[in-house]
């Protein structure tokens, strides 16, 4: 009955280092998130978009540097997960499309934007009930491990998930079976309007880890580069067969929790405060221009195509047809 | 009379219980310093302060149980859902802890609790936040299942609740929060038990409760400009179900649509037609029909979720095909 | 030809599947080396291997969960709930995304999995140990709810289950795993939303699934002494629904009980009923009548619990009423 | 966001050490338990009790103890709780009518083995659903603290118990709003047939209060005055208001998991071992007789005492009345 040590990962992903091409990408990648869900809030305010709209803006970093230490991995995400979707490579056009609620849309416009789902970009999801799909992640790693596919899981989820059974549950299991998953708590201070010291006696989720003898981490998620490290070391040390991971990433959304919260909980100044050292698009491009000598046209560039591709994904969406009712009862039983 | 929103007649009906009964609380998530996802609590926290208004972190299970434990021991815990689909991460607490406990320690233990929030679907949410549940609820005895359609109907109601020694599960709407009705000045209850006629009529009943009171309003008006008299009868309370009013209003009708948001299998409104076939079986003039949900998760997309929910058009094609007018 | 009890139908279509299906797995609380809570499993640790055939914590929320995942991505658990009371803690799991992935994904993600295990009362195992789940889980588009009376449908159906795309609920009974039946050597499949009649008749017809199927056999031997022809519909699947078999017996007959284990409000029985009162409204002599459990949780004292349960007596008093031999 | 210290237990409870006549009492009240539970077995046998029967044979210590720590405060217990029951001070006589299903029974015969309570006793049950009753615990916590009762809640459970959702929201909760509560897992190495290492990593359920920052200790349960001075230590942190505690007391139970469990999956010699060197009834005998000088006549006279009291218990129970079936629905509802 003696405490077993808790593993520790890796000091280095072994990822190569990117260079100024590979870092413009990413940029690049993280503007298409910004702008697709700008345009998003838009059209939210002119009742193309219904229901609920959770932003990621603020976040982007994150997922970003995730997917570029993960191209070939399963996600597997919360109901913020546009730019999740959008950062494994899910296509604008079908994002938005979803978003208006239309056939072309990812889930054929059943979804909407806390269901996105893709099954070719190995995007697994878009669930609505905070901590719900925790477990699943499990389900896809117990898959990994029995085909030896050489892959790991990502799951994503909020600091408000850390609360519920069904991710402690799932932490259990995934350090009993020594799964491939990688836990990821995007720590971005607040569940809905609850900051996370009056939700949480601790306030580094990674701790949880703890309390199943689990291999942790926290990092700060605003350096696309540093999560890209960090998550590509936790995806070595699951793919690699030691067991899960759980990561707590701090970051901070720039908006309400979703559309129509005007997050007035938060203290005066914090907003502005990490919009201005903490914005993950900011530092990334002082980073471009200072270390990489990439210039200002490349980057003007960069916004121009993605204002493009933006666009289009609204004009897209917006001449899409809406789903044929003759369909409705097509997707309740798979045959 | 005041003319308030329901959320207020909601809120009034907990100022009132809390300054009656030191023991009753609010706890939930948002509920205190956001003043509530829906504002139903706003201002109970400057009035009653944290240890009676409590904000919570997500965890249903959690806090649900801490609910029934603190009942257990006399307090009279009000527990919000955000919404009741969030309630299915606790669902073995109410089912198996809250309506149980009374009967498996002999009457010992009282579990004097609401579990209340928006039930069924707003707009647009989807499959996971669009679940009906009182089916799943009013399922297992122990339990009492209480709704309303008006202002007036949701504060009686809610304060019979607090002051009910048996758990309750309250259904309220996202999407009625802000509408109005009169409210007495002086304090009422409504008792748990008793279904209310929203309107009378005589060729056909309607039965229904919760906000599907108001599609079943603009089917009485469309059926009355088409010369039918339907009665409008709304249940109030699932569990137990007023079984008398049900049943002398299809006594008086001899024709009936039962009208049920949510998934139709096993549905309350399977229930009501089963105990009137069963009992009004020689009254019934045509079978009764239900107007549900589509039988589908719900679908995102506006037109799909137009085409799954009930609709005054639907409810009046029913009728007017209990009557015979149509086929 | 063999007669095996039903515990080695179920193993041996597990057994089956899982040598035709490398991505079939099992998954639950003392299935391996304990050889299963019950039995079902015995043996199936040393022919498959610790990697399918897998026991687990206590973590009905956890496992289920792991089993949708896997199934995402084309593996075919089969998690066995040790009973389906323990399912509850997995509620949402199961209703919130087994049910709804398919569809919310815009049929991207299909959800072949079974969960499995003994549902109902088995004796004086009290009110949290005793729930009868079918309306809990058919109530939900995009399960499927499956169940049986026999060895021979165990087996057919468990395996047509294993193949299904959709998640499948597949209700078993403690009660009846020893109860021993003929399962031909040769493989067959039952297909899954098929009734059968267990005994035809003429005058009534008793509705029923699962191990209340014996209590109607007993019904209908008595009712058989007294000159009455009882036919007797399993419906084995909950849903979907054979609706083309329940409506043409009633055709018949003409007379109905529908004999249902677990709490009546809102129950499968309240569903049959109503369906039925829709769709053969001018073909029934009388009310069709539901033999539920008393609407009580279960009581522990033997005495009580017979009480609360059906049995042949209620059903044939029943039978006899809807027959007007009795009131 | 950095790591708050893991509060730590009081080295002493504060209560006065026992004497021979306290640990006597102590000891009388585990062979109680002992003999109630060994003519249950019979009855079981005997078909006079029905249903599942969980035995508490070998852990008496924990359940003794603690009560002797904590006799004003409210207890909590999942399905195998006849042991906590009678050290809480709840009849035999009722606790084996309860058995027997009759009338005279602490539940009326309605709730049988798993569901026995008793008002009086502050004892809240007896619980069927595992870790179901976890978080009702803090519910009593909550109303100590409102009502500044002075007391605490001890909510027992099993190894098996410390991977349910529901237990992991409850820690949370009660560190959150440090309420009074000790938790306690009984930790007897099975959940049924799997023993603790094929359930968990870890194996030390007391860890798990490190993924919420409680505090936290492990201990052995074989000596009854020990249990009673960690618990007290415990009981005495959680009633002054520093939050709760999670308690790991290491046990074994002799029988299997219930009276259908021949309990085969257990190593050769562990039973034999444990009866031999961490029989608690025996340890305690000894430590009277060698440590305090009781004599063997003393001993004898409080096993025939016991006798006398669960035979009667036998007794009462075999001749009171079943439950009258005209009260079938007298508890559904609370009037
Ligand atoms: C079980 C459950 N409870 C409550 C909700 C309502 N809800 C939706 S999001 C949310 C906050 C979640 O916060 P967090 O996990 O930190 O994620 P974030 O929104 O910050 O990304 C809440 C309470 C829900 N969807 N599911
Ligand atoms: C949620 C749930 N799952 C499964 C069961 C079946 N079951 C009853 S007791 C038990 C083992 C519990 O082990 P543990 O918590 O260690 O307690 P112990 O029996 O050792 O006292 C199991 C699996 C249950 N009652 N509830
Ligand atoms: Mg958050
Ligand atoms: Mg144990």
């Amino acid at each position: 009955m003696s405490e077993l040590p808790t593993p520790s990962l890796p000091q280095e992903s072994g990822l190569p280092p990117l260079d100024a091409e590979g870092l413009l990408k990413l940029y690049r990648e993280m503007v298409l998130i910004r702008r697709v869900e700008e345009l998003a809030a838009k059209a939210y305010t002119m009742r193309k978009i219904l229901g609920f709209c959770h932003l990621y803006i603020g976040q982007e970093s994150v997922a970003v540097g995730a997917a570029s230490a993960t191209p070939d991995d399963y996600w597997i995400a919360a109901y913020r997960e546009h730019g999740h979707a959008l950062a494994k490579g899910v296509s604008a056009n079908a994002v938005m499309a979803e978003l208006f609620g239309k056939a072309t849309g990812t889930s054929l416009g059943l979804g909407g934007s806390m269901h996105i789902f893709d099954k070719d970009a190995k995007f697994m999801g878009g669930y609505g009930i905070v901590g719900g799909h925790v477990p699943l992640a499990n389900g896809v790693g117990w898959a990994i491990k029995q085909r030896n596919e050489g892959r790991v899981c990502l799951c994503y989820f909020g600091d408000g998930a850390a609360h519920q059974g069904a991710f402690f549950e799932a932490l259990c299991l995934a350090q009993l079976w020594k799964l491939p998953v990688v836990f990821i708590c995007e720590n971005n201070f607040y569940a809905m309007g609850t900051s996370i010291d009056r939700q949480s006696h601790l306030t580094d989720m990674s701790l949880r880890a703890n309390g199943v003898g689990m291999a942790r981490e926290q990092l700060r998620g605003f350096d696309v580069e540093h999560v890209r490290e960090r998550v590509g070391a936790a995806a070595k040390f699951a793919r690699e067969g030691n067991g899960p991971v759980m990561l707590e990433i701090i970051t901070y959304r720039h908006r309400g929790h979703s559309m129509s919260d005007p997050a007035k909980y938060r203290p005066k100044g914090e907003l502005e405060e990490y919009k201005l050292n903490s914005e993950p698009l900011a530092l990334t491009k002082r980073r471009l221009e200072q270390d990489f000598g990439v210039s200002a046209e490349r980057i003007a560039a960069v916004h121009q195509e993605v204002e493009a591709v933006a666009e289009e994904a609204w004009n897209f969406a917006e001449s899409s047809p809406d789903p044929d009712p003759a369909t409705l009862y097509d997707h309740v039983y798979a045959e | 009379m005041a003319l308030i929103p329901i959320r207020e007649a909601l809120r009034a009906a907990m100022r009132e219980e809390m300054q009656r009964d030191p023991s009753v609380f609010l706890m939930g998530e948002e509920v205190a310093q956001y003043d509530g996802a829906y504002k139903v609590s706003q201002g109970m926290l400057a009035e009653f302060g944290p240890d009676r208004i409590v904000d919570t972190p997500i965890s249903e299970c959690g806090f649900a149980g801490l609910g029934i434990g603190a009942a257990m021991v006399g307090m009279r815990p009000i527990i919000e859902f955000m919404t009741w689909n969030f309630s299915l991460v606790a669902y073995d607490q109410i089912v198996n802890s809250a309506a149980k406990i009374y009967q498996m320690s002999g009457g010992q233990y009282k579990v004097p609790i609401v579990f209340r929030g928006p039930n069924g679907a707003a707009e647009n949410l989807a499959s996971q936040h669009s679940t009906s549940v009182e089916s799943l609820y009013a399922h297992f005895p122990g339990l009492k299942v209480v709704t309303y359609a008006t202002a007036y109907d949701a504060k009686g109601l809610l304060k019979s609740a607090i002051r009910d020694d048996s758990p309750v599960c309250f259904l309220e709407s996202e999407m009625t929060y802000g509408m109005k009705g009169e409210v007495p000045d002086e304090e009422y209850l409504i008792p748990i038990g008793k279904a209310d006629i929203k309107a009378e009529g005589s060729d056909v009943t309607l039965v229904t409760w919760g906000k599907q009171v108001f599609t079943c309003q603009a089917a009485v008006e469309t059926l009355k400009s088409q010369g039918v008299s339907a009665e409008l009868l709304d249940l109030r309370t699932i569990r137990p179900l007023d079984r008398e009013a049900l049943f002398n209003s299809v006594a008086k009708t001899g024709r009936c649509v039962v009208v049920q948001e949510g998934y139709p299998f096993s549905g309350v409104g399977a229930e009501i037609v089963a105990q009137l076939q069963e009992h009004c079986f020689d009254l019934l003039d045509a079978p009764v029909l239900r107007i549900t949900n589509r039988d589908v998760p719900q679908p995102y997309a506006t037109n799909l979720e137009k085409l799954v929910m009930p609709s005054a058009e639907r409810v009046v094609t029913a009728a007017r095909r209990v009557l015979g007018l149509e086929r």
